[in-house]
């Protein structure tokens, strides 16, 4: 077992390693310079002020020195969490911006991914079970899988807040309202979230369904699960060996999902105006703002990451096969 | 956007566990079922069956009538995508079978030509994640040792790495203009998952009969990926690229709709970032939103149940379920 | 295993309750309800359209700050009234030239307070202008022609010249804001431009309240100085301004009843004021909006074949300017005069050059315009070639992402291939066009900085300024080189508007530039403002009695009057 | 006796017709009898095996019963038979390697399984002890997952789990083919003694390994495209068989011992005829080197001998 995590742990520090190079890279050897933007954005118009401003916002960017000093400079601000400053929001530091976008996306991105996994197992089990619940979740789980995301939450928008307008269409929270520990503030926290999680939540969720129907109706066909009828055990033993089994899988399924169901929340975001991470991208795209952009990008990086590094935990736990067999003894 | 979940279940033991795991393994074509038949026999079979499944048909008529249509309707018209030719924000009608744009241009027409671009996308994305992802495997699985580790050290930080947040890093900086070069960067990164499980096979093949066989004949690696291995797991592969396929459309409109697509072409996530932008919702042009994301809805899920049906098709075991 | 699923569950259907406890109650916020931290609808004005991020500065020395740092905290020595064309005490309470022009004395109103209650001084005001001495600061140019600023006493400032450009100092006096030299004098010389300044002392109407991702919000303060001394009362207790997420979703805000003003570009706005949706423009009918700046086509005329007068020229008629009002904004911009002059400087244009020289749409002009001049389809493609004969492929380019901008590119891309000019229109990111246009690396772009101000000058600066640099930061993007018209910008700057000259001046300019194109006028954005009245009246409109502010929320605007608007709102008394 | 199959027909399903796997076969199991059963693939032996005790999805019985202790076993309708499996006819799978659930403790799992059965795993616990110790597993493997076994300690775990009920019948298909040889001794072996000791009171051991069922079957039975071809005595079968079948078969072979692994018999040309359409009569007269007009009758499969069935003209 611990074999089993040095490895992974080495992969995950190798990857984070050429994620923050690349990053590190690109916009240093692309076109682009946010000194200029600086210069474009203040409208210099007095010649002579050019170039000392340019040293000027040099310096402040850390652009000032060799090359290798540069890589070297980003790593040691990196690691005491520093991303640099944002040339669009400038001078806010890009952690900053970032630390306040992100709870929102946190508050889409985690609740929707665990329960959309539960649930979509549940019922894809379920439909595994019945001919009727196959033949209606079959279908619909194929056909929300196949959803692109900003279109569900374009549809949901679009019938339930523009037109029933059932819930807010835009924003965090209401904006009247001042954060505070009350339950109308907490009221409009939710009803802001419920459309954009909904969205995210129905997505991930037809795919985890037919997922689990079919990995279900492979587990049937496996070697124990014959042996266990030729036994005569009942079909609801079969099913729950079946089931649990048939998790592990999907358990794999959701560390390859997270990167899908994070670009997926930031077109959701998109769409109901959320103040999450996801127009924070859209607005750094737009004004070419390196900083912020690498940092949002090493933030998501980190994240799935993190999330991969739980799951492989999670694995082991419920998985008797990775754990024993790495230790090589018995419990 | 690439790998939904069905693809999770081939991928399946590999991820975490190694090999050390006994894989619920992969489920098609290469089972002993399938391997007892001479091949002609069981490409026949193969048709036979897939002829008579209803997924495989009828997800194959949806797709193939998506495709006729966006190759040929657009013949039919004299006049471009993007031309203003009626009257402003109309809904479908006789001349306008899906309305107007807020600018009067026709939504059938940017829709039909968004159906190209979703195809193409759809197949040069796919392609390309197929092929890396292909060699990759059957380069791993079959040569092994240090070359495995390196391959698979690589597929594994592919993995990781989210696609959508590299590309839109990517795009920033070298801009994607045509869909070719956008299918080419998401081909570029959808193809890990498809390595792992080819090289997951791959690997249950090397040891065979028939590749030891083709070994001592003196056949090249090369030629024994080719020409033994590849064409014992010929379905799975085709099933991997139809999940492929869906995938890059997917992950295109994502692009799309956030406004890293190609210019001067129409797709089907620029008609919905077209219309969220012209307030499309807010005004109430349904007709404007609505065909294109049902027709990504249309064309990818049509995929996916033929690639459940062929699942079924290659693999016999499922077909009475 | 067996627990957790359980867990996950309880969950689940704790958020479910808690989620449809919501939609069974209050789904709006407009409640009257009185809870702790909810702003009083009738006494909070909504507004967005100007901030595009989260506010995260509120130094109203560099751009970039939260809407309404310059505006509702900051305030400028005066202010400029667009429909007077002059500049109105704002700080000051009266401003003079001296005979000669060389020096101009700045007189404060008595009694106005910093917000933490120090009194605003004529120390005050010259720190202001003298940290202009600061490189970074964007007004740092200003001292290439003041000479001197001094304090003579507590109310009084004089400036002393070297080079008296009295339009452009009017024009420094109204956007500059003055800001308190006892908080700021303690910041080095790297933190004027760099530091966020939370929780900012001004002299205006508002002080900071709140602010998180998605908005700002201002509370106003007691003892105002204008109240006593202009009798102006800013009706808001609060001004929450929200940050776009997109134009759409502040389209969806103001027709749900949760936005008071839109300073947004809403697309089909023209629809929803046809139908029952209770949104009032300024103008009942088209052009519905007040004109805010001119959109121009910039030809980069250091290129072939840009550089050919008569090539812009048939470019200028290629292009069906009906169609973008049309076709691209429903009728809520109005077609450029041929000059570009702003309707506000309608006095200035001289309407016999503009009938002699101006351009019109005219594709087969514009096919005989090229012809005349040596562009001819020699390879037969439809598309004419340059004077070589070698095929011309001209890219125009817009911002990725503006939407009007990128189907008016689109529009004029088609007109010009109708006229046998190859032009694509191509949408690079903002960014990327920024640094395209400031390093003269394009062929062809739109642009618009160049908006209402005090003075035509703004615009022939804009146009004609000199010398042309490497990378130009603000200012002629067409590189277009002329001497004769430079030195008449610079002749205009001096010149007072009660000169005779100075109109004079101004025809002149205008007729190098119709007879010379260095860039090509195409329609006036608009000053985007949408409101409904559902909790506020008396909005800036064309009609008789009411109030005629520019209502808008956008940076720079306030300066311009929009912050009397603040003061001529009123509530809708509350049942 | 303890088994008596009459006439079984089976069929599997296919699109192009039936394919008759099973194509009629009768014969008995005494008490205490190991009977091997032999045939190349495709001769219906699976086929038999199988129907004995599950029939798979599309299988289908065709006519012929199946008596076990003289009660009729409901072979051919799936939930009936769920009251005969385990308890009295069991089954020690082919791929006994993977057979138990990865994601269970064994001796979970043993519970979870006979409580579904009705039969409290507590009570029979001290039984299941002796027998891991009699198969030489320790007790404490009840506490381990499938994986934390070597082949032969899952192959004997699912020995002792088939026959922990005493079934009446028990089939072990291919025991021993993933086996190194000493541990296929060791499991033959324990076959054996599991009859001895009456775990088991008769077994059909389907094999491909002569050798194997040589050691340790009382009986042989043959069988070829779909039909028995002979059964008799191992020791008959082996020395003096009367089929030319079973006479090639024994023949081919260098020496007895050595497997003949599922290969087509290169000793005899042709192959055998597909099953969808099979030609009337004897079905190995194509390539019987004795065959005679006669053969275009198909041959009743008769007792020649004293328990010495053959289903050949030239036998009798």
């Amino acid at each position: 077992m611990r074999r089993y995590f040095a490895r992974k742990v080495a992969i995950y520090l190798l990857t984070f390693f050429v994620a923050v190079t690349l990053n590190w890279l690109i916009p240093r050897f692309m076109p682009g310079d946010p000194v200029l933007r600086m210069l474009t954005r203040t409208s210099v118009s007095n010649p002579d002020a050019i170039a000392p401003m340019r040293e000027y916002y040099n310096n402040v960017f850390g652009l000032d020195v060799p090359l290798w000093r540069q890589y070297l400079n980003y790593w040691a601000e990196l690691l005491q969490g520093n991303m640099g400053i944002s040339v669009w929001l400038f001078p806010a530091p890009v952690t900053e911006v970032i630390l306040d976008a992100v709870p929102y996306t946190l508050a889409l991105l985690i609740p929707s991914i665990l329960l959309s996994w539960y649930a979509g197992n549940k019922v894809g089990a379920l439909a595994a079970r019945r001919k009727w619940l196959d033949n209606t979740v079959l279908p619909l789980g194929y056909a929300l899988t196949a959803t692109p995301y900003m279109w569900i939450a374009i549809v949901l928008a679009w019938s339930l807040a523009i037109i029933a307008g059932v819930f807010p269409v835009a924003g965090g929270y209401s904006f009247d309202l001042q954060p505070s520990w009350s339950l109308v503030f907490f009221n409009s926290l939710i009803q802001h979230w419920f459309l954009p999680f909904l969205s995210l939540f129905l997505v991930a969720f037809g795919g985890w369904a037919i997922g689990m129907r079919n990995m279900i109706i492979y587990e049937l066909e496996a070697d124990y699960a014959n042996y266990l009828e030729a036994l005569g055990a009942p079909r609801r033993l079969i099913r729950r060996y079946a089931f649990r089994n048939a998790l592990l899988p999907q358990l794999t399924g959701l560390a390859l999902q997270l990167g899908v169901l994070v670009a997926g929340a930031l077109v959701t975001e998109i769409v109901f105006g959320y103040p999450g991470l996801g127009r924070l991208i859209l607005m750094a795209i737009q004004n070419q703002d390196f900083f912020l952009l690498q940092g949002a990008f090493l933030f998501i990086v980190i994240g799935v990451l993190i999330a991969n590094f739980v799951i492989d935990i999670v694995y082991v736990l419920v998985d008797p096969r990775t754990r024993t067999g790495m230790t090589g003894g018995a419990a | 956007m690439s790998d939904l979940a069905p693809a999770a279940r081939e991928e399946a033991a590999p991820a975490a566990g190694g090999e050390a795991v006994s894989a619920p393994a992969v489920p098609v074509a290469a089972g002993p079922v399938a391997a007892a038949q001479p091949g002609a026999r069981r490409t026949r079979d193969a048709l036979h069956f897939a002829l008579r499944n209803k997924k495989v048909v009828g997800g194959g008529i949806v797709v193939l009538a998506f495709l006729a249509l966006g190759l040929i309707a657009p013949l039919f018209y004299d006049y471009g995508h993007s031309e203003y030719v009626g009257p402003q924000s109309s809904g479908p009608s006789g001349e306008y079978w899906f309305g107007t744009t807020t600018f009067g241009q026709d939504v059938f027409l940017q829709f039909v030509h968004g159906i190209r671009s979703t195809f193409l996308v759809g197949l040069l994305g796919g392609g390309l994640a197929a092929l890396i992802g292909m060699t990759i495997g059957f380069v791993a699985g079959y040569v092994g040792g240090l070359v495995d580790e390196a391959l698979n050290m690589l597929t594994n930080i592919v993995l990781v790495l989210p696609a959508l947040a590299v590309l839109i890093i990517l795009h920033t900086y070298i801009g994607i203009t045509s869909v070719p070069s956008q299918a080419l960067f998401i081909g570029i990164f959808s193809w890990p998952w498809v390595a792992r499980a080819v090289r997951a096979q791959t690997f249950s093949l090397r040891t065979r009969d028939f590749v030891d066989l083709a070994r001592l004949s003196g056949m090249g690696s090369g030629a024994i990926i080719r020409r033994e291995i590849a064409p014992n797991m010929s379905s799975y592969l085709f099933m991997t690229f139809i999940l492929l396929f869906g995938g890059s459309v997917l992950f295109a409109a994502t692009l799309d709709f956030i406004g890293l697509g190609p210019t001067g072409v129409m797709s089907l996530g620029l008609m919905m970032n077209n219309a969220v932008h012209w307030s499309a919702l807010q005004l109430g042009l349904w007709w404007w939103f609505l065909p294109p994301g049902l027709g990504i809805t249309a064309i990818v899920g049509a995929l996916y149940i033929m690639n459940v049906g062929l699942d079924e098709v290659f693999n016999p075991k499922l077909r009475e379920m | 295993m067996r627990t957790r699923p359980r867990y996950i569950a309880a969950l689940f259907t704790a958020v479910l309750l808690a989620t449809t406890a919501c939609e069974g109650g209050d789904s709006g916020s407009s409640g009257n309800s009185s809870n702790g931290g909810q702003y009083p609808r009738n006494e909070t004005l909504y507004t967005s359209g100007s901030a595009w991020g989260p506010p995260t500065t509120w130094n109203p020395i560099v751009p970039g700050y939260a809407t309404g740092t310059v505006g509702l905290v900051y305030e400028p020595l005066f202010i400029f009234n667009p429909e007077k064309l002059e500049l109105e005490p704002w700080l000051a309470e009266k401003g003079e030239w001296s005979a000669d022009n060389k020096t101009y004395t700045v007189t404060l109103r008595d009694g106005v307070k910093w917000s933490d209650d120090k009194p605003l001084t004529a120390d005050d005001v010259k720190y202001t202008v003298e940290l202009g001495k600061i490189k970074a600061v964007p007004y740092s140019n200003l001292w290439n022609w003041l000479a001197s600023v001094e304090a003579t006493d507590q109310r009084t400032v004089k400036f002393t010249f070297s080079d008296p450009r009295v339009q452009e100092w009017e024009n420094w006096l109204y956007e500059n804001a003055i800001v308190p030299k006892h908080i700021w004098e303690s910041r080095s010389e790297a933190d004027i431009t760099t530091h966020k300044n939370e929780k900012p002392v001004g002299s205006g109407p508002y002080v900071y309240q709140a602010h998180a991702q998605d908005r700002m919000v201002w509370k106003k303060k007691d003892g105002w100085w204008a109240e006593k001394a202009l009798n102006l009362k800013v009706a808001p207790t609060y001004v929450v301004d929200i940050v776009n997420s997109s134009n759409e979703v502040a389209l969806g805000l103001l027709t749900s009843g949760r936005l008071d003003l839109s300073n947004n570009f809403l697309p089909g706005v023209a629809n929803l004021l046809k139908g029952d949706f209770k949104v009032k423009t300024y103008y009942a009918e088209p052009p519905y909006m007040l004109s805010a700046n001119t959109a121009m086509l910039i030809p980069n005329t250091t290129k072939a074949p840009m550089n050919d007068v008569a090539f812009r020229k048939a470019l200028a008629e290629s292009i069906e300017v009906k169609k973008i009002v049309e076709g691209v904004y429903g009728n809520i911009v109005k077609a450029s005069n041929p000059t570009g002059l702003l309707p506000v400087y309608d006095q200035y244009v001289d309407q016999a050059t503009v009938s002699s020289s101006g351009f019109t749409f005219d594709t087969n002009k514009a096919k005989a315009t090229l012809a005349a001049a040596g562009y001819k389809d020699t390879n037969g493609d439809g598309k004419v070639e340059d004077k070589a004969g070698k095929p011309i492929s001209l890219k125009l380019i817009v911002p990725s992402g503006w939407t009007d901008w990128m189907e008016a590119a689109r529009v004029i891309a088609e007109g010009a291939q109708a006229a046998g000019l190859n032009i694509v229109a191509e949408f690079p990111d903002a960014a990327a066009l920024d640094d395209a246009r400031t390093a003269g690396k394009f062929d062809l772009l739109l642009n618009n900085w160049t908006g209402v101000s005090n003075t035509p000058w703004t615009y022939y600066n804009y146009l004609f300024q000199m010398p042309v640099q490497a990378q130009q930061f603000s200012a002629n993007f067409s590189r277009y080189q002329n001497q004769a018209a430079w030195e008449l910008v610079q002749k205009l700057s001096r010149t007072p508007s009660s000169d005779p000259a100075y109109k004079t001046t101004i025809a002149e300019l205008q007729k190098i530039q119709l007879t010379e194109m260095p860039a090509i006028p195409l329609w006036y954005n608009g000053m985007w403002a949408q409101y409904t009245e559902s909790a506020w009246t008396n909005w800036p409109s064309e009609a008789a009695g009411a109030p005629k502010d520019f209502p808008s929320t956008w940076n720079n605007m306030w300066e311009l009057g929009s912050i009397k608007m603040l003061t001529q709102l009123k509530p809708v008394s509350s049942k | 006796m303890s088994l008596r199959v009459d006439n079984l027909k089976v069929y599997y399903r296919t699109l192009r017709g039936d394919v008759k796997a099973l194509d009629g076969a009768t014969f008995t199991v005494a008490d205490g009898e190991i009977m091997g059963l032999a045939g190349e693939s495709g001769s219906g032996k699976s086929t038999l095996s199988k129907s004995l005790i599950r029939l798979d999805t599309r299988m289908r019985l065709v006519e012929g019963g199946v008596e076990l202790d003289g009660k009729p076993l409901p072979i051919g309708d799936q939930d009936a038979m769920n009251a005969f499996r385990f308890k009295e006819v069991s089954l020690i799978p082919q791929y006994a390697m993977s057979a138990l659930n990865p994601t269970r403790k064994i001796g979970k799992m043993i519970s979870e399984l006979l409580g579904a059965r009705g039969v409290k795993y507590s009570e029979i616990k001290p039984e299941l002890e002796r027998r891991l110790d009699l198969v030489g597993l320790k007790r404490e493997v009840l506490n381990n997952y499938p994986i934390e076994l070597s082949g032969g300690m899952k192959q004997r775990m699912v020995l002792v789990l088939s026959t922990l009920l005493n079934p009446s019948l028990l089939i072990a298909d291919e025991v021993t083919s993933a086996l190194d040889v000493s541990t296929q001794r060791a499991v033959a072996e324990t076959l054996v003694e599991f009859r001895d000791r009456e775990f088991v009171k008769s077994m059909i051991v389907v094999t491909h390994d002569i050798s194997l069922v040589y050691q340790i079957a009382d009986t042989i039975m043959v069988m070829y495209a779909g039909k028995l071809a002979e059964k008799a005595p191992a020791d008959v079968v082996v020395n003096a068989p009367r089929h030319p079948y079973t006479q090639l078969l024994i023949s081919s072979l260098p020496e007895v011992g050595v497997r003949y692994a599922d290969r087509k018999l290169a000793g005899i040309p042709g192959s055998p005829p597909g099953l969808l359409n099979p030609p009337a009569g004897c079905r190995f007269r194509d390539r019987c080197p004795l065959a005679f007009a006669r053969c275009v009758e198909e041959p009743p499969f008769v007792e020649v001998d004293k328990n010495h069935h053959v289903a050949c003209w030239k036998a009798q």
